[in-house]
């Protein structure tokens, strides 16, 4: 009954499917071949990734949880943890932007209250293809809205992220959401099924025949097939997460609960079978029972409906109506569907018969896991700049394209439409290094960033994975904080290429070297493999989340300048790298390497300069170089300060000025003090043995950058503000 | 004194509002549940931002049927004092207590930001902290600020002084550029004839601490703790 | 039986929305698109009332639920 | 010449509007109401052009603009 058809299909190899046949012992029906084919596809096995992902470094003094649960957990201090992981939602943006975003954020906030704490910050990393395409407008347009009709309603603020702009995103953008929640140590919920006989409750929205093969479409590859595939996109429905948010906390709160999974990617499939697979018991559920949108729902389609909104937890017996009482209140229901059993398997029950009956442990843990081929794909080392291209007449214009950028314009009109102040606990809003939240009661504040950067992966991948982490704990040092735990999306194209499955082990590797070398653990991830379309792949996109702590909020500070006549300082080394930098892609046309290398242990000392010095009450700013090199820092210094403060900045004669501005060299912070602490700051400089050099200082309104007897930029700052302000919001101006 | 904030299903600024009640101006402070009959004896009543039954059919619409409701337009018929703060502002349109509409902002996006207020009329028991032409700085996070009445309606409100708050340029003008949403009159908090029933668009208690940017919103609880003192 | 009820801004009222979705048309060539106004509808399933009752329970619902009447106005029909 | 067209989401879809609504309204004691699905309504004013042609350009711009035909339908008529 089972044909080669239907395999394809289901995205399932000849092989995999004998190992199903000999794991239980008999063919599979339909319906249980369709809970092997989404429990085995690359999103919920990681199949392909999972040899790679185990080099990355998992422990550490502050974690407590690391991969393995719905997400990683790490210590606060005082009693307090805070819950956190990245998700993508890529192919669904892509079909449909709003929805696909909006029932992103709504995946990854399920994620982080089923653990027992309440979601205080999201931050999303999107890509898209350059904005003079209608095309990649629409789709940004969307995107955005999406967050923010989600995100908004539910209350959750959207703190942070980032946005790219590159061709190789035109037909795959990415759409990857990170989500922060604070609870208690004691107060840590997992996916656990507990005491054969306790009841497992159904909760939240009906189950319709939505994205049904919704996990194995974010497995395979774009065709022109994607016509068909469309129907599976879901509509998010906030309001109702929000009254399932409340509700769970609520039974939480109240010890009602023993075990809880969300249903998002692989529906009561997923949830039922992980839940007895971690407690070493089996479940049984009666679909009759299943709240249903739909009429005539097949059992294979409920099992593998991929509605959103919806949680299955396990409780006691004497609590059932409890809990019950609770979800009623904040107008759910909570429906009893099964109970916990002896014996390890799925047994699912549907008009009276059983119509599956499949042990949980192969489903969850035994899909083959692959070695795949990697080989380097050798023209990449041509692809280097040799001969440096003759320096632009006009460096003053060049400034004034490169702040014009999207990727470096301001992102205002992206996080005016998200609601980043609710919850009062913002105290730096979008557009600093990292975003800053107090911790309500105490003095302390939590720092969260994104990072990575594909063009320095596409060149070199293992640097590029390096640079991503060492890059996101610069810009908490920035701002005063220091590193607990990393969590990362890695989107790839198709693993099953060897040349893509050699970027993807290089960037894991080159992750897995900075985080061993910060002493740093990876607390969680995910992998999102086949961003692919018409065979094009995506560059290697490494999206690298960082949690810190800043232990005196009040010594924390902003990268925006804050008096004149303050000194300017470049911490790090000098670089003379053009390679794989804003300024060569987008100026001068060339889209070259190398990648700027990054050596770990200069790295650290810099952080950890900086850190002292801000611990010590030396800077008043802190800014990291990164896209667009020095000159972008400066202004956007500028930019933060509160009333638009000017720079007067001196050049090294030997140096060639576009080189020295715009070039990407790693490591490198620039930060601004009062004149009076000079000597202490140059002090610590020399013990630290970390290279500065004074730039120049605060000055008037206008950014000046001077060379010898040479005034090579001379802008007012006014004019370059309004410049960067509205590069990005121009291209989305509605005509009345 | 007391204050209580309404919980409805979808409010999202229930806790924010309490915290600052409660642990910056230190009033006892309840959480009154939208489908309760009892305003529990309070001295004043805060509708709170969010998305009540998540705005799907209009922002505000299917809370003002609550049954806490009712209770709230007896309180406010016998001169309570009701805050209505962003979808708080929005359900007393849709109540009736005050005058007016909510249209969707002007660049149909939603706005998070801080914006500049004049208050425009200092003598409510919400305002009389401040002085007339004074200018607050105090973020706005709405989809539907922007409001609307018919030609009559205006005239009204404008005869009766009911415009307390409008959105100004720094230094105080009210100008179409300082009209973030679009509203007429650059209305961004109105009290009804009365004078005991306010609704803000902006979120004062987004700005109640320094650590936040900006303590203007103070203001407005200080004024409301003065009055009932 | 089915309802349906269509909710519109009255005329007097600003529609940026049916504005942008002018210029998009525009901006797509339609050019024979002279005014776009949006609204909202509403499709009921109801229970077989009368014809009777239902000329008072509907326009009752839109005008208290459906509708705001300060900036909308409603109209209706039975399907079938 | 006007002309109407209607968009909503597809039956499979959820509608959290609509249900919103029907909640709603079965609060208020409407309880003879089964089912709502929300959605939006387009009324545009054209110019006269011969029915034909519009047959062919109002179903292009419903289904490139006016709706999303991964999640929506529409339908439509001419009003006058
Ligand atoms: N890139 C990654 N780095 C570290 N851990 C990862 C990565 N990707 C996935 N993981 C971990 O693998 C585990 C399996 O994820 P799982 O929860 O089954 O899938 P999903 O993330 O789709 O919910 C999770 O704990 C997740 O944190
Ligand atoms: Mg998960």
């Amino acid at each position: 009954m089972i044909d080669k058809k239907i395999l394809e299909e289901h995205n399932l190899t000849e092989e995999e499917y004998q190992r199903i046949v000999e794991l239980i012992g008999r063919e599979p029906n339909l319906t249980e071949l369709g809970i092997f084919s989404l429990m085995w596809s690359e999103h919920c096995s990681y199949k392909s990734s999972k040899i790679h992902l185990k080099k990355l470094p998992t422990t550490g003094p502050h974690v407590i949880q690391g991969p393995g649960e719905n997400a990683g957990v790490v210590d606060l201090g005082d009693d307090l943890a805070a819950v956190f992981k990245i998700e993508s939602h890529n192919h669904p943006s892509f079909i449909e932007p709003y929805q696909g975003a909006a029932t992103g954020v709504g995946g990854i906030l399920r994620d982080i209250f089923t653990m027992g704490a309440r979601p205080i910050a999201l931050l999303d990393s999107l890509r898209f293809g350059p904005l003079d395409q209608a095309g990649n407008r629409v789709i940004m347009e969307g995107v955005v809205s999406g967050i923010s009709g989600y995100g908004n309603s539910i209350g959750v603020p959207t703190v942070g992220g980032e946005v790219y702009f590159h061709p190789c995103y035109s037909l795959n953008p990415l759409v990857n959401v990170f989500c922060l929640g604070l609870t208690h140590r004691d107060k840590i919920f997992y996916a656990r099924a507990g005491q054969p006989g306790n009841p497992v409750l159904y909760v939240g929205a009906k189950t319709g025949r939505d994205g049904i093969h919704g996990a194995t479409m974010a497995s395979a590859e774009f065709d022109e097939n994607l016509e068909k595939k469309r129907p599976n996109v879901q509509v998010g429905d906030p309001f109702k997460e929000k009254l399932l948010l409340e509700a769970c906390l609520e039974a939480m709160e109240k010890g009602l609960i023993i075990g809880i999974q969300d249903m998002g990617a692989a529906g009561l499939t997923c949830s039922t079978t992980e839940m007895a697979a971690k407690s070493g018991t089996g479940i049984e559920i009666n679909l009759d029972l299943v709240p249903q949108r739909e009429e005539g729902m097949t059992p294979y389609e409920i099992m593998l409906s991929e509605s959103q909104e919806r949680m299955l937890l396990v409780t006691t017996e004497e609590q059932v109506h409890q809990v019950q009482a609770i979800f009623a209140k904040w107008d759910l229901d909570a429906v009893v569907i099964g109970r916990v059993i002896e014996g390890g398997h799925l047994k699912v029950w549907f008009k009276g018969e059983l119509v599956v009956d499949v042990p949980v442990e192969a489903v969850v843990n035994l899909c083959p896991v692959y070695q795949r081929p990697w080989q380097e794909p050798k023209e990449r080392r041509t692809q280097i700049l040799t001969g440096l291209p003759s320096l632009p007449a006009d460096l003053n214009q060049v400034f004034r394209q490169v702040l014009a950028s999207p990727t470096i314009a301001d992102k205002e009109w992206v996080f005016r439409q998200y609601d980043h102040m609710v919850q009062i606990n913002t105290v730096f809003l979008p557009g600093a290094d990292a975003a800053v939240l107090r911790i309500k009661g105490t003095p302390r504040a939590i720092a969260i960033t994104l990072d990575g950067n594909s063009s320095y992966c596409y060149f070199n991948p293992r640097e590029g994975g390096k640079i991503a982490v060492a890059e996101a704990c610069r810009n908490l040092a920035c701002v005063g904080a220091r590193p607990l735990g990393v969590t990362n999306c890695l989107n790839f194209g198709n693993p099953e290429k060897p040349e893509i499955m050699w970027e993807f082990k290089e960037v894991v590797e080159g992750m897995a070297e900075a985080c061993r070398s910060f002493d740093l653990p990876i607390t969680g991830g995910n992998v999102s493999f086949y961003n692919e379309t018409e065979g094009k792949p995506i560059y290697p996109t490494p999206v690298v989340g960082v949690v810190g702590l800043i232990n005196d909020l009040q010594k924390a500070i902003h990268p925006g300048f804050k008096n004149q006549g303050d000194l300017i300082y470049l911490l790090g080394p000098l670089s003379e790298d053009l390679g794989a930098s804003l300024y060569l892609r987008e100026i001068l046309g060339e889209e070259k390497g190398p990648t700027p290398t990054l050596d770990l242990e200069t790295e650290k000392k810099i952080q950890e300069f900086c850190l002292e010095a801000i611990d010590k009450g030396l800077l008043h700013s802190a800014h990291d170089v990164s896209e667009g090199g020095m000159a972008v820092s400066l202004a956007e210094s500028c930019f933060h300060s509160h009333q638009l403060l000017g720079v007067k900045i001196f050049l090294p004669p030997d140096h060639r000025p576009d080189i020295f501005l715009f070039n990407e060299g790693q490591s490198r912070l620039i930060v601004s003090l009062s004149p009076e602490k000079e000597a202490a700051f140059l002090r610590l400089g020399e013990a630290k043995q970390v290279p500065l050099i004074r730039l120049g200082e605060v000055a008037g309104h206008e950014i000046k950058i001077i060379q010898e007897d040479k005034t090579l930029i001379h802008l007012p700052v006014k004019e370059a503000y309004q410049l960067w302000k509205t590069a990005l919001s121009d291209f989305f101006k509605i005509k009345t | 004194m007391k204050f209580g904030v309404v919980i409805f299903p979808g409010s999202n600024c229930d806790y924010d509002t309490y915290w600052v009640l409660k642990e910056v101006f230190n009033q006892e402070t309840v959480f009154l549940w939208h489908k309760d009959h009892s305003l529990q004896g309070i001295d004043c009543v805060v509708l709170p931002g969010g998305f009540s039954y998540g705005d799907y059919l209009r922002s505000g619409a299917i809370a003002r049927f609550s049954p806490l409701m009712q209770e709230v337009r007896e309180f406010a018929a016998r001169g309570g004092l009701v805050l209505g703060i962003c979808n708080g502002f929005q359900v007393l349109l849709e109540l009736g207590l005050l005058p007016g509409a909510m249209l969707r902002n002007k660049n149909l996006k939603f706005l998070c930001q801080f914006v500049h207020l004049k208050i425009s009329n200092a003598r409510t028991p919400f305002t009389n902290q401040g002085r007339e032409g004074q200018v607050l700085r105090i973020p706005i996070a709405h989809y539907d600020g922007n409001f609307y009445a018919p030609p009559e309606t205006m005239e009204e409100i404008k005869k009766n002084n009911q415009i307390v708050l409008q959105y100004s340029t720094p230094a105080g003008n009210v100008t179409p550029e300082a009209n973030v949403n679009g509203s007429l009159e650059n209305i961004a908090g109105l009290i009804n004839k009365q004078g005991n029933v306010l609704g803000m668009m902006p979120h004062p208690e987004r700005a109640s601490e320094a650590v936040l940017g900006s303590e203007d919103g103070q203001i407005i609880f200080q004024s409301i703790i003065s009055w009932l003192s | 039986m089915k309802v349906r009820v269509l909710v519109s801004f009255k005329e007097s009222v600003l529609d940026p929305q049916g504005q942008t979705v002018k210029n998009a048309l525009h901006s797509l060539g339609y050019n024979f698109v002279k005014d776009v106004r949006q609204g909202k509808v509403f499709e009921i399933e109801v229970d077989d009332l009368p014809r009777e009752q239902l000329k008072v329970k509907i326009p009752e619902m839109a005008d208290k639920v459906l509708a705001n009447p300060i900036i909308e106005k409603f109209e209706w029909e039975i399907l079938d």
